[in-house]
């Protein structure tokens, strides 16, 4: 499925490096890879905050 | 003194001088493992420089005291960091951008080590200005500052630099990291939702969710999450996300979030009970994501999403039967949540104790005052403005030399720089 | 969703099409398979002369399935019915689930219920001629159709496939059935030969249930030309014949009003297709789904003024008192009629998943229908004239209003249903705004995204590259580092 | 610090107040303010309904300094938050010392006008006690108070009709301005 984004198409020279890759066709062994290999990232970003959301926690 | 920091002072106040700024970060760079074999007398180096004149000399020598292991005296560092940061010559400085926010990312993590990130908030702050070409550009200190307004709770000095609408990226020398940007946008959005302003934090997490991406990033993943769930309390419902999301998140991150999913299924049923059956099988798992606080926010929005379409329904109804449509214990707490939901402008109704009945109204707003005239003006002007700035975007594009050879050897017949903007 | 999958189905070089094809969008009816019918009036007997072939054994099983009272007769029906069929597999199964039946239906133990209630005897003798029978037979056709080949007679080797399909047809191997129909498409000459092997896929694709199949087959039938007018008579029978496969496909498939549409253009006269559908089930279904979906006008015009739909409203004259009863807004006695019958329709296979949620449309329709007319409405009267409590109503039309199908609110205080006009000026300035709201945030995230992409913002697969660029880094080996 | 008097406080004035006391806080050295600080910008936080910062400040200040006044001004805060109108009265009613005694006394009045206006807006009839719990007045009083905003009561049911609140007065348009903002428009919209 070719991505349309509005954005993208302003940027051609910006967007390359990896729209290509999608472009091209390459997406679902792209997938196959990451989901074969487990590529996830971030996992040790700082998300160490308690609950900021509880209404009833007034103490 | 040794003679290897008499040759640092002496090639840093003659280059500051000249205003070589590029070859004096290429020789401080090359400095700075001299630098750090003297640690003990970089304080007095730092008394022969004038932090105005020789701000780039002062860096250096910061960013090389930062990095020492188990920084023995803090505290001076803290003091010579604020200092500098303070009065620092912001020109000069953005010759070397990549370090100024690689000094003040470990000065933040070092407060953060010794939980004071409160004490980090207005230097970070005044850091990001220093280095910022223009208030709406976006640099990779903001995403620390954010932290450190969560960290301490904070929430409020975050919010000058959140509600500037983006319109650049400072690249600090390339380093600028799909990381940063993500952090920035999920603290951002927990900000927003921290002081209940759900628009805005529902748009920063969609901003997180969007962002290109060929790899599962926990950060967008706990975006998603909570996109999820300030999105039932801000509408009721789940909206798409944008099209040009990564397959990424419809692959990978979604059905990561199974449980959040399945919330957002009980909650359009429109059924409490429904809703009250998922949280607390999934209790856990809510409570672990830090999550639990919105997902209570949630069903009492269900409530409220619920009354709503009772006033879409009906012109009169009574307290207790409204309590028995939408679940409530009965007529008081019904009543409680009608006065609430009419003070916050969510419901047109007045309550009749007399015979415990709720009118419901129409929104009263009839367009046809100066009032709105004028609020819908400044909506009108707002539109333009942000009109312009695709319009200027369009125009560099079009004289961009590499889109135009593109373009042009791709489609002849195209316009080059035709953008379809949203609603046009 | 299906349909990716469907691609295949007329590609593939060797067959003409696949037979194994999923079944689909059978899961957006309602699930509940479970259901038990107690109190039919269904004269079985009458019910069952109605179809031949597999459409009799299939509607006969689909009573016994959901109907305890009728089930043994029922079975009974088909197995002996079965037994005029080559179809020895379906013989078996039936039999067992007469068995089964039968013991469950006694207090006894199973052989000396088997001896009292004269339980029919597993026939092995009938299964095995049955089975030899079978196979001789299809050797026949097989080195018959051999030999046309061989002499490339195109009108025999047709002929040949369909002698072939229908054998395998009445053996129940569907798919080769569908098989030997579908290759005849290769050897037909004229457009009666198309619109003849269309007609067979049709059947087969019924009894598979495979409706996009049917669809797409009712379609080729009727872009052949002439076929459909070739001899008057014989034209208005294939049309009704495909318009009943097509409406037996759009109701499968939920697309009520166009079901309803095909089932009013059938001709009563050449209604005449045992093998799927009976004159009475059309009247039924045409009825139904025109009344769950047709305004006023559409009801009038095509259904209650129809000629044609006048002589099958004959055969059911309940379905002809409901339709009139609605078109005279005499409500609750239309309800209720409708709740008369409603046990006989759940034992119609093609009807009973879609029972209840065409009651509920039609029930909708009335309720908006009753209101139309008036400002205001008394929700008592209106209450009694649906023959439902006071609370049951106001929760219909909460239901309703918040579906937009009528435009009103309540008032709950004192019972009256008001009619509500909506304010299109100021609807339209609220649209205005949040539109503006809406551009506004949609340039924004433009105006970001384009930054973004500028700056070649993605989440890479680890692992980092190293930082490049044109700035200059003073302090050593930091900063790519330190924020990983 | 900003030591403030009873007098010298106008109510143009709690703005910058918080602003300075913001500063303050963000200033203090090793990340902790004076309980004064932070009592006055909690009082602050409240007075202008601002109950999300409130909360937060109350969450961030120091379990140890938790203690005497600064836990009374949350005492309001937690009513405040609750929506509990007749609690925030009673926990109003505290001997204030003088560093946050004009803020409070600035609160309870916001408190009780809020009070007034949601009333005329939500109610079409309430009863007389529901209305002084609301307002923080005794029944008599809150009976006197209503009728002075000219709100009837019935006498026997001591049932009370609220007046509904005025619609603001439209602020005036100069035909000129609206006239170039309009072309504006039209150009904008043309292109």
């Amino acid at each position: 499925m070719k991505p349309a984004i509005v954005a993208d198409e302003m940027f051609p020279e910006g967007a390359g490096p990896y729209m290509d890759i999608e472009e091209a066709g390459g997406s679902s062994a792209l997938l196959m890879d990451l989901a074969a290999n487990e590529k996830s990232v971030h996992s040790d970003f700082f998300n160490d905050f308690e609950d900021l959301f509880d209404d009833e926690d007034l103490n | 003194m040794a003679s290897a920091l008499e040759q640092y002072v002496n090639t840093v106040q003659v280059f500051s001088s000249q205003g070589n700024f590029t070859l004096l970060c290429e020789h401080i760079s090359k400095s700075a493992e001299t630098l750090a074999k003297h640690f003990h007398h970089l304080d007095n180096v730092m008394g022969t420089l004038n932090v105005q004149q020789h701000s780039l000399g002062m860096l250096g020598i910061l960013c090389v005291k930062i990095n020492i292991p188990n920084i023995p005296d803090f505290e001076t560092l803290f003091v010579q960091t604020q200092e500098f940061v303070n009065l620092c010559n912001g020109e000069q400085i953005r010759y070397a951008t990549e370090s100024f926010a690689d000094l003040l990312h470990k000065f933040a993590n070092n407060l953060i080590e010794r939980k004071t990130p409160v004490r980090g908030i207005a230097i970070l702050a005044k850091g990001i200005q220093k280095i910022q070409l223009f208030p709406t550009q976006l640099t990779s200190i903001h995403a620390y500052l954010c932290q450190l307004c969560l960290l301490s709770k904070n929430m409020k000095p975050a919010l000058q630099f959140l509600d500037n609408d983006i319109t650049d990226i400072s690249r600090e020398g390339g380093n600028y990291d799909s990381k940063d940007f993500l952090q920035f946008y999920y603290y951002g959005g927990m900000i927003y939702t921290a002081l209940k302003k759900y628009d805005r934090a529902l748009y920063f997490f969609e901003v997180s969710i969007a962002t290109p991406s060929f790899a599962v990033s926990h950060i967008m993943m706990e975006s998603y999450k909570k996109y999820i769930l300030v999105a039932l309390i801000l509408q009721g419902k789940v909206p798409a996300l944008p099209k040009y999301t990564s397959q990424i998140v419809a692959r990978y991150i979604k059905p990561l979030c199974q449980a959040y999913h399945d919330l957002a299924n009980a909650y359009s049923t429109n059924r409490p009970n429904d809703l009250r059956i998922i949280v607390s099988k999934h209790n856990d798992l809510f409570t672990r994501d830090n999550n639990m606080g919105l997902v209570k926010q949630c069903v009492n929005s269900l409530y409220k999403k619920n009354i709503q379409r009772l006033t879409k329904t009906f012109l009169t109804l009574s307290l207790s039967d409204m309590a028995n449509r939408v679940q409530l214990s009965g007529p008081k707490e019904a009543e409680k949540y009608v006065l609430h939901m009419i003070e916050d402008g969510e419901i047109y109704a007045t309550i009749n104790q007399k015979d415990g009945m709720v009118q419901f109204h129409d929104n009263p707003e009839q367009y046809d005052n100066s009032a709105m005239l004028l609020s819908i003006g400044q909506e009108m002007q707002k539109c333009m403005l942000v009109d312009e700035k695709i319009k200027e975007m369009d125009r560099e594009i079009t004289v961009n030399p590499q889109y135009v050879q593109k373009s042009s050897s791709i489609h002849d017949e195209d316009i080059p720089g035709s953008i379809k903007i949203p609603g046009h | 969703m299906p349909l990716p999958l469907q691609q295949g189905l007329f590609q593939s070089a060797v067959e003409p099409m696949q037979v194994d094809a999923i079944q689909e969008e059978n899961d957006n009816t309602e699930a509940s398979h479970n259901y038990v019918v107690e109190n039919p009036t269904l004269d079985l007997e009458q019910y069952s002369a109605q179809y031949t072939g597999l459409a009799k054994l299939h509607r006969l099983m689909f009573v016994a399935d959901h109907c305890p009272s009728l089930r043994v007769e029922a079975l009974r029906m088909a197995l002996s019915y079965s037994m005029t069929t080559y179809n020895a597999n379906l013989y078996q199964v039936i039999h067992q689930k007469t068995q089964e039946a039968i013991t469950a239906s006694s207090v006894l133990p199973d052989a000396v219920a088997g001896a009292i209630l004269n339980t029919p005897a597993l026939d092995t003798q009938w299964i095995e001629t049955t089975a030899k029978k079978a196979a001789l037979k299809l050797e026949k056709l097989d080195t018959d159709l051999k030999n046309y080949k061989s002499n490339s007679i195109k009108e025999s080797i047709r002929r040949g496939h369909d002698d072939l399909g229908d054998h395998y047809l009445d053996c129940g191997d569907l798919s080769n059935a569908l098989k030997c129909y579908s290759r005849a498409r290769d050897y037909c000459t004229n457009p009666k030969h198309v619109v003849n092997m269309c007609l067979n896929v049709i059947k087969v694709s019924v009894y598979l249930q495979n409706w996009s199949h049917v669809q797409s087959y009712v379609n080729k039938a009727e872009a052949t030309p002439e076929a459909t007018e070739h001899g008057k008579n014989g034209g208005q029978a294939i049309q009704t014949k495909l318009k009943c496969a097509a409406g037996l496909a759009d109701l499968a498939t939920c697309k009520y009003k166009s079901a309803a549409k095909y089932f009013l253009q059938s001709s009563f006269d050449h209604c005449d297709f045992p093998e799927l559908i009976s004159p009475s089930n059309v009247t039924t279904y045409g009825s139904l789904c025109a009344l769950a979906t047709f305004d006023r006008q559409e009801l009038q015009k095509n259904v209650i003024t129809s000629s044609t739909f006048k002589q099958f409203l004959e055969l059911e004259p309940q379905l002809r008192d409901i339709l009139h009863r609605f078109h005279e807004s005499k409500y609750a006695s239309c309800l209720k009629l409708l709740g008369e019958i409603k046990d006989n329709l759940l034992l119609d296979m093609y009807l009973a998943p879609h029972i209840n949620t065409l009651y509920t449309q039609i029930r909708n329709r009335a309720l908006c229908q009753y209101f139309s007319p008036y400002l205001s409405a008394d929700m008592r009267k209106m209450a009694s004239a649906f023959n439902t409590t006071l609370p049951a109503l106001e929760d219909e039309l909460m239901q309703l209003i918040l579906e937009g199908q009528i435009k009103a609110r309540i008032d709950s205080h004192n019972k009256i249903l008001y009619a509500k006009d909506i304010d299109e000026r100021s609807r339209t300035f609220e649209k205005a705004v949040a539109m503006g709201k809406e551009y506004q945030r949609r340039s924004k995230a433009l105006v970001l995204r384009s930054a973004v992409i500028r700056n070649q913002i993605h989440v890479k697969s680890p692992p980092r590259e190293a930082g490049q660029g044109g700035e200059m880094s003073i302090a050593p080996g930091t900063a790519s580092s330190a924020r990983n | 610090m900003a030591v403030i008097g009873e007098n010298k406080i106008s109510k143009m004035d709690f703005v910058k107040l918080g602003q300075d006391l913001e500063n303050q806080e963000l200033e203090a050295p090793a990340g902790v303010a004076t309980p004064q600080i932070y009592g006055q910008l909690l009082a602050v936080y409240l007075l202008q309904n601002d109950t999300c910062n409130a909360k937060f400040l109350w969450k961030r200040i120091p379990t140890n300094l938790k203690t005497g006044e600064l836990s009374l001004v949350w005492a309001v805060g937690q009513k405040v938050w609750q929506r509990d109108h007749p609690s925030v009265y009673d926990t109003l009613k505290q001997d204030w010392s003088e560093d946050i005694k004009p803020i409070m006394t600035a609160l309870k009045e916001t408190i009780h006008e809020r009070a007034f206006k949601l009333v005329s807006l939500a109610y079409s009839s309430i009863h007389s006690e529901d209305l002084a719990a609301f307002i923080g007045l005794t029944v008599p009083e809150a009976i006197q108070a209503v009728k002075n905003r000219g709100w009837t009561v019935d006498a026997q049911s001591k049932i009370i009709t609220p007046k509904k609140p005025e619609k603001l007065i439209d602020p005036p348009l100069s035909s000129d301005h609206q006239l170039s903002v309009l072309t504006d428009y039209v150009s904008f919209l043309e292109n």
